[in-house]
């Protein structure tokens, strides 16, 4: 591949970002959308060239950027086998949601800017991705961060919404803390912020100091993937999130931005492999996150808040690969839920349009007559979801838990009762969405219809892929995706599991126990035909709806201890150091006044103070002296 | 023949004018009628003026006596500026006391 | 040619624009100012092409003054700065219509004068002489047209003009007690100048008054927000994008190489509270009613860490110091003309009132937003590159200062990001809302770009000062 | 020696003048015969041959410059007369008695006996005491004549009896025996007793604490022109006698001494200072000024060797600041009743120029460069440095911060507050003086070399 492609790759969507930008508001919305889309196919089909064309790694060295004491930093990319797959799905499914927005945002007025935001969270993913150096990955990072915030609050006139984006941002800077305190200690540790150099570095030094410094530094890594992939503490900014327009919860909160912080943690494989007290930390947290966004998600009734918690759930399972060194069982599951839950989004979205914006579950009901194939593409990205076979999600899922029980069986148990809790909630959605009465106003239901073709495409791909995706990698070994990443792993102990009874047993028991969640759904919303209530819920259940507390928890132990802070500062500290200062001022200023009084403006007095005064030096000079 | 000021002896000469210039400083002090405390500030003037006269005789030297007429004429143009002011203050006010100069303080 | 030309052209450009009247006096200042940048630019090219601009001569015999002024990267960094900058100040003064016109632009002139003096001079008393002058005209451009009541402005500029003065007053009796010890005030002199212990001591205490109150650093802060919001737009810019930037700049000259012992002595404790000051600069800003106020303790917060890299003594902290004080120059001028130009509007600082512009005003929105994010320091934007670099010496220095320094970049995208949201966002607001106009927008344009490019290409800049930070990080070592 | 005697010719002229009725030309005249003659007094390097004048005068880089300086201000100051006694029918008087006051003023620098040194200074101090009194009608300025009068002769008695201790120890009022007496060992302590007397006297005059209680009473009871006079003039010529005293009788301080003058230096700053901030009066604010000045100036004695010509500089921007100062008030309250600091409302509005050279000289004796009272404040700072009294500088720099308050005070009247006043022109004087002296300012602080090298 020639510099050129791998620059328009690049480049491409912010292209598409500068003339949506300047020239948006006099395009057409088609047009707009047309570019938009236009510009990331573009990179998605060089992309796809470069992944039948490239063996070896590729480095593209575009400038420098700064250098400062022995660091030097410059804009280089590099194109590999990770970054290629990450590149290959983030504009694949990229694209395919921008189609799907194309016809999703049509009514908005601000379509064209929806576009620009689009392609640039794309271009920010793809430095992202391709960055050969932490800082033009911490560039990308942050870029989608914004992108994220803009597109959170891309309905700007609703001040909750804002408030989402303003806490995805904050609650993503506060993994970036960590982000950039692991590359100082990194930098300065290597004296490169390079891949590669750290790599190699790492090789050289890296039996010697095991711990130490660079478990800090892969653990303040591990901060920033936890803000970014929505792990535990920092995962609440994720279902908030959602109030963005649904192809962006789609794209950037399900499919891509949200695993860049396994993207991270895959491509710093090596630093990680040499830190196992943080690969212990990063498995905990993953299960526990899997296991409480996914308890969460039980009691939901807004349809996108079950998917982010979902969303978050899923994520932990991920982490909890990583935790345990299989990094490309972490990246397979990775890929597999970027096509379940963009379908499953885009579904969603499918219905909230058709509804004209209701995300209330218990509004819904019954909609698998009107709407057919978004029906149909949701049940099988749901079943994907829930871990059956042979749709994808059951391959990945299975190779987790599969691994979990190899490492330990604790984390095995807590991932297992996470799935089960998947596929319960997960039917809980689709049944409550799509079987039954319909439970909307009259005038709802005047209205449904299926949605246009744009939008049904994206789906009919998705689902097609989420039933089909586990052909990458199948258990029964020669596993593609495993062969194709081989070269990004410093180490390879983790590469395949010997399927025999143990682990036939495992899957068994991993479809049975989908199916009990599925069961339990069923019997709840099928035969019984319950319907969440919106009345006061009592002990574990109202734990659950209210999230655990936990942003009231935030907000008490975090938020309100800053604004008390700042109270305090502003209506005490500031003063009194203003008037300790000025008290000096207000000292002199009484004198003045006083000293007006001596001065009587009685001769007499002056006389006295005159011939008192003599008399003092007299007696100070000749005297005392 | 001895001198009276070798008889008196020189630091006694010293310790009268000295008593004479602080009486002359009590009576500023005390007095608040303007007119006598022109007549203290005289009394120190010439307080000096006995001081240099002595002075002049110990070292036998003229340039204290001579002095001495500078400090009379000083004294009488300065006598003179301060009954002026003084009568000025009393066609203003109708008298001359001190103690009713107070409109200048603060 | 030597790089006096600069300030006689400000010096006559002020004298100048007085005496044209007021119907030109906007135009020309503005013509000086640009002329003024023309000519740094051309002085940047002299220099890197080896040539000498400085220029010497005696100024006063007894006591042996020079009238010195030297030229190395780090002045002309700053002196793009102060040039560079004017053309912008001056050209938002356009968007407000001045009472006198002539008197306002030739003060401004004037500090532009007395700022770019100070950060060319290289005679401790001419630096001083410098440095006290640009307090004045500052001075009567608060005081005449400031806003707000007159009452509280007239204190509040008198308390921010008192306390300048005073903590400078301490800056001069250090260079008294320098020159009785070296026999001038000549800045190599005074490198070369073996001083005990003690007296580095006091004489650096001496600078720090004077720099910390003038940067400002917390407890010395207090004159700040008032004096910021009080000041018109015109003059506040000048006193956050340079005028803060002279302490910062002095100390870099002047306080550290001269002061060098005591400086390491006294590095941790200063950087402690240089970087409470990021904190508490930051958590106030939550509780600020007025625009002005709130970006007034953003600044607080900035150039703490500014400070805390300058004060870590090592060649990042001060290449980042120094990058950051160039990229926090151009955006907190950006920022307060924004607030500037919604006075303008809506006449009002006051953030309740605002509300529901963006939707009224897309470009005003934009060119808003991106200084916002510049302000907390998105990659790609040149406060990054400066901020990480502060943050990477600081770790040099400790872990613990850059992760506590380090909340700034969630503390900063805290507050700004909320003021943003309540300034802007929200439904459209029943006020009519102009979009920016051509003036304004130029001036924003040229900002942004100048954020992004030097966010994506610092190099240059980069290049500039490191030999000049590298000779001074020698002195001190 | 001719100096004096062509001032008091002219002195003696105005008196004719008068006589023939050439009222008119008489500030004409005396201007114009005063800047001759401080052309001539500047530029006259004539060698003084030894026992010239028996002995009485003696001419030195110290007295001409001084005298030099004097003349000039004498001048700027009689200029701004001939608006004030416009309409007065004996100005020759007014005139008169001022020209005899620069030739007490010239005596006192350039005497070469303790005999021409009294009668200098009592030339000086009555004149004053007239000038004081002068509005008759007036109870106030009656009033100031009265208690300068009265505390002046006071001091006069007690610097006469110093000096008469002098005369006792040595036996003679010739400067040159007075200064090897003050150096030899076996001097008898009457000396001693007769320098602190001097001293005392002397603090009087420049109106240093505790000896100032005087100054802002006469200061405001005072016709205007001749607070200017006193604040101005007065105070500089006192100090430079009081300087060439000191390096005359007590060269060689002891350590004593130089604490009294140190405690009466930062009592002079502080005390003047403090009491200034809360004064309505103009006049009132500029005596406190002029008080903490007095302590400024004090610093010259502590490096006696090397200030002459830091007294003279400081002197100099002292008394031009002043100047120019007056001017402006004498400008804005020509038609007032007081001198409250409310007529200087809205000065900017009206009258921009006052108002800019009103700033300058404010500024000035705020020690803000590039005006030359910053100059002034700085080598003295150096030279208090220079002989170790480090405590003294920071207590002037903190006494210099005090003062911008009030300082400012008078500059934010002129530039926030709304005038209730209609402009009036009063005379192209006032401009004249105030631009001369302010651009003189500038030139001070500008070029310092001009005059620090000239003693």
């Amino acid at each position: 591949m020639n510099t050129t492609s791998l620059i328009v790759l690049l480049f491409a969507p912010l292209i598409g970002f500068l003339i949506n930008v300047f020239f948006g508001r006099k395009m057409s919305k088609n047009l707009s959308g047309v570019v938009g889309t236009a510009s990331v196919l573009l990179s998605f089909v060089i992309t796809l060239l470069l992944f039948f064309s490239v063996k070896q790694p590729i480095t593209l060295h575009l400038s420098e950027w700064f250098s400062i004491g022995k660091l030097a930093v410059n804009f280089d990319f590099v194109f590999d086998q990770l970054s290629i797959l990450w590149l290959l799905f983030v504009t694949g499914i990229g694209t395919l949601i921008h189609i799907y927005s194309i016809s999703y945002m049509h009514d908005d007025e601000n379509m064209y800017k929806f576009f620009a935001y689009l392609n640039l969270f794309i271009f920010f993913m793809i430095t992202l991705v391709a960055g050969s150096n932490l800082l033009i990955m911490f560039i990308g990072w942050e870029g989608v961060g914004l992108c994220s915030y803009l597109l959170i609050g891309f309905w700007y006139k609703n001040q909750d919404y804002n408030d989402a984006a303003k806490k995805a941002f904050i609650m993503n800077r506060i993994g970036d803390l960590g982000f950039l305190i692991g590359i100082f200690i990194l930098g300065f540790a290597t004296n490169t912020l390079e891949f590669s150099g750290i790599q190699q570095a790492i090789d050289v030094d890296g039996v010697v100091s095991t711990s130490g410094w660079y478990s800090i530094a892969a653990f303040c890594l591990f901060v920033g993937a936890c803000g970014k992939s929505a792990q535990l503490p920092l995962y609440t900014w994720l279902p908030d999130a959602m109030a963005g327009p649904t192809p962006v919860s789609a794209l950037i909160h399900a499919a891509t931005m949200v695993t860049a912080g396994i993207f991270m943690i895959t491509r710093m494989n090596f630093l990680f492999d040499i830190a196992p007290i943080v690969q212990n930390i990063i498995a905990v947290v993953g299960v526990t996150t899997a296991l409480v966004a996914a308890s969460i998600g039980l009691v939901q009734n807004d349809i996108k808040k079950v998917l982010a918690y979902s969303t978050v759930s899923q994520l932990g399972l991920m982490f909890l690969a990583l935790g345990l060194g299989a990094y490309q069982v972490a990246v397979f599951h990775v890929i597999t839920h970027a096509f379940f839950k963009a379908c499953l989004f885009l579904g969603s979205g499918s219905v909230i349009h058709a509804l004209h914006g209701e995300q209330d579950m218990r509004k819904m009901g019954g909609l698998r007559g009107s709407m057919k194939i978004t029906y149909i593409t949701f049940l099988i990205a749901t079943l994907a979801i829930a871990g059956l076979p042979p749709f994808a999600g059951f391959w990945s899922k299975d190779e987790i838990l599969l691994t979990a029980f190899h490492e330990n069986k604790v984390l095995w148990v807590l991932a297992t009762i996470a799935s089960i809790m998947t596929a319960f909630y997960m039917f809980r959605l689709l049944y409550l969405t799509f079987f039954n009465e319909f439970r909307g106003t009259e005038e709802q239901k005047k209205h449904l219809h299926e949605s246009p073709s744009l939008i049904t495409f994206p789906l009919i791909v998705l689902a097609v892929l989420s039933a089909l995706g586990g052909l990458i990698s199948l258990p029964f070994g020669n596993s593609w995706l495993n062969h194709y990443l081989m070269p990004i792993f410093a180490h390879k102990e983790h590469a395949e599991h010997h399927l025999g009874a143990t682990e036939y047993g495992l899957m068994a028991f991993a479809v049975l126990g989908a199916l009990i969640g599925i069961g339990i759904a069923y019997n709840l919303y099928m035969k019984k035909k319950e319907v969440p209530t919106s009345d006061e819920v009592q002990g574990l259940h109202k734990v659950l709806s209210n999230k655990y507390y936990i942003d009231e928890i935030y907000m008490a132990i975090i938020v309100t201890p800053i604004y008390g802070l700042a109270s305090f500062s502003k209506n005490f500290i500031e003063k009194y150091i203003s008037k300790s200062v000025f008290g000096l001022g207000n000292v002199v200023s009484v004198l003045s006044i006083q000293g007006k009084k001596v001065q009587n403006g009685n001769v007499g007095f002056y006389l006295f103070a005159f011939v008192f005064s003599i008399s003092a030096f007299l007696i100070y000079l000749f005297l005392i002296r | 023949m001895q001198s009276i000021l070798e008889q008196v002896g020189i630091g006694n000469y010293i310790i009268l004018s000295a008593l004479l210039f602080c009486i002359g400083a009590f009576g500023i002090l005390y007095r608040r009628n303007a007119i006598i405390m022109f007549m203290s500030i005289e009394i120190m003037l010439n307080a000096v003026n006995l001081l240099l006269v002595a002075f002049s005789t110990y070292h036998q030297d003229a340039s204290g006596q001579v002095f001495v007429f500078f400090t009379m004429a000083v004294a009488a143009a300065e006598v003179a500026v301060g009954l002026a002011i003084l009568v000025s203050i009393y066609r203003n006010i109708g008298n001359i006391d001190i103690d009713n100069l107070k409109n200048l303080k603060g | 040619m030597n790089i006096s030309i600069v300030l006689i052209l400000l010096l006559a450009g002020a004298a100048f624009t007085f005496f044209a009247g007021n119907k030109f006096a906007s135009k020309i200042a503005l013509l000086v100012s640009v002329a003024s940048f023309v000519f740094t630019l051309y002085a940047l090219n002299l220099y890197l092409n080896g040539a000498d601009l400085s220029c010497k001569s005696i100024w006063i015999q007894n006591p042996k003054i020079y009238f010195s002024l030297a030229v190395d990267g780090l002045s002309l960094a700053m002196l793009l700065l102060t040039t560079g900058l004017l053309p912008l100040i001056i050209l938002s003064g356009w968007v407000t219509k001045f009472e006198n016109e002539k008197a306002i632009y030739s003060l401004v002139l004037f500090m532009a004068f007395a700022m770019a003096g100070t950060f060319l001079a290289a005679d401790g008393l001419l630096y001083y002489v410098f440095w006290e002058l640009a307090l004045i005209p500052i001075y009567f451009i608060a005081l005449l047209w400031g806003n707000g009541s007159l009452e509280e402005r007239k204190n509040a500029i008198l308390k921010f003009f008192i306390y300048t003065f005073g903590g400078s007053l301490f800056m001069l009796v250090a260079f008294v007690y320098l020159y009785q010890k070296a026999g001038s005030l000549e800045i190599e002199s005074l490198y070369a100048l073996a001083l005990t212990e003690t007296e580095k001591t006091w004489l650096f205490l001496a600078f720090f008054l004077a720099y910390a109150i003038k940067i400002p650093l917390i407890p010395f802060h207090t004159w700040q927000a008032n004096t910021y919001s009080k000041a018109p737009a015109i003059g506040t810019m000048l006193l956050s994008g340079i005028m803060l930037k002279m302490g910062l700049y002095s100390v870099l000259r002047w306080q550290l190489p001269i002061t060098d012992t005591a400086a390491k002595e006294f590095m941790p404790y200063i950087l402690g509270v240089s970087i409470a000051g990021v904190i508490y600069g930051a958590v106030l800003t939550l509780r600020q009613k007025n625009l002005k106020k709130l970006l007034a303790y953003s600044s607080l917060s900035h150039v703490g860490l500014i400070a805390a890299g300058l004060y870590s003594l090592t060649i990042e902290g001060f290449q980042g110091a120094v990058l950051q004080m160039l990229s926090h120059g151009l955006v907190i001028v950006g920022l307060f003309f924004v607030s500037e130009i919604i006075f303008n509007r809506w006449n009002t600082y006051t953030i309740s009132e605002m509300g529901g512009i963006r939707s009224q005003a897309t470009k005003f929105a934009s060119f808003f937003m991106i200084l916002v994010l510049a302000s907390v320091a998105m990659p790609t934007t040149f406060n990054f590159v400066g901020e990480f670099t502060i943050l990477y010496s600081l770790y040099n220095v400790n872990i613990g200062f850059a992760i506590v320094a380090g909340t700034t970049i969630i503390l900063g995208a805290f507050y700004m990001l909320r003021m943003y949201q309540q300034t802007m966002l929200g439904e459209t607001n029943t006020k009519v809302f102009a979009d920016v106009t051509i003036v304004e927008g130029l001036v924003l344009l040229v900002i942004v770009v100048l954020v992004f490019f030097f966010g994506l290409y610092p190099k240059p800049i980069i290049e500039l000062i490191t030999p000049s930070l590298q000779n001074i990080l020698n002195q001190i070592n | 020696m001719n100096t004096l005697i062509a001032i008091v010719g002219l002195g003696v002229f105005c008196l004719v003048a008068e006589i023939f009725n050439f009222r008119k030309a008489i500030i004409p005249v005396s201007v114009i015969a005063l800047l001759a003659l401080f052309g001539l007094t500047i530029t006259d390097n004539l060698p003084q041959v030894a026992g010239d004048y028996s002995n009485m005068i003696e001419e030195t880089s110290f007295s001409k410059t001084f005298s030099s300086l004097f003349i000039l201000l004498t001048a700027l100051l009689l200029v701004l007369s001939n608006n004030v006694y416009k309409n007065t029918s004996k100005i020759s008087d007014f005139i008169s008695i001022k020209i005899f006051m620069l030739s007490g003023a010239i005596a006192m620098v350039s005497f070469n006996n303790m005999a021409m040194f009294f009668l200098g200074i009592e030339v000086l101090s009555i004149a004053l005491y007239v000038l004081a009194g002068s509005h008759r009608l007036d109870i106030r300025s009656n009033e100031a004549g009265m208690k300068y009068f009265l505390m002046g002769s006071f001091a006069s008695g007690i610097l006469l009896f110093g000096i008469a201790m002098l005369y006792g120890a040595t036996g003679t009022f010739d400067v040159p025996t007075l200064y090897d007496a003050s150096i030899s060992a076996n001097t008898e302590y009457w000396f001693y007793i007769g320098v602190i007397l001097i001293t005392i006297g002397m603090l009087f005059k420049i109106a240093a604490v505790p000896f100032h209680f005087w100054a802002p009473d006469v200061y405001e009871g005072a016709p205007l022109i001749v607070t200017a006079f006193m604040s101005t003039f007065a105070k500089v010529v006192a100090m430079a006698a009081f300087f060439k005293l000191i390096t005359i009788l007590n060269s060689y301080m002891a350590y004593s001494y130089e604490i009294v003058i140190l405690v009466i230096s930062i009592l002079s700053m502080t005390i003047g200072n403090i009491m200034a901030l809360r004064q309505n009066s103009v006049k009132r604010i500029l005596a406190f000024s002029g008080i903490s000045h007095a302590g400024f100036l004090l610093m010259t004695l502590l490096n006696i060797g090397a200030a002459a010509n830091n007294l003279l500089y400081y002197s100099a921007s002292y008394a031009l600041a002043g100047v120019a100062a007056f001017s402006v008030l004498i400008y804005v309250c020509k038609n007032e009743d007081d001198d409250k600091i409310d007529n200087f409302n809205g000065l900017a509005k009206r009258n921009p120029l006052m108002a800019v050279i009103m700033s300058l000289a404010l500024l000035s004796m705020a020690g803000i460069p590039i005006l030359s009272g910053f100059f002034a404040k700085l080598f003295l700072l150096n030279q208090v440095i220079s002989a170790g009294f480090l405590v003294l500088a920071i207590v002037a720099i903190v006494n210099s911060m005090i003062s911008v308050y009030y300082y400012f005070r008078v500059i934010l009247a002129m530039y926030t507050k709304d005038s209730v006043k209609q402009e009036v022109e009063h005379g192209s004087e006032f401009y004249i003086v105030g631009i001369v002296a302010a651009v003189l300012l500038i030139v001070l602080g500008l070029f310092p070399d001009t005059i620090l090298h000239l003693i």
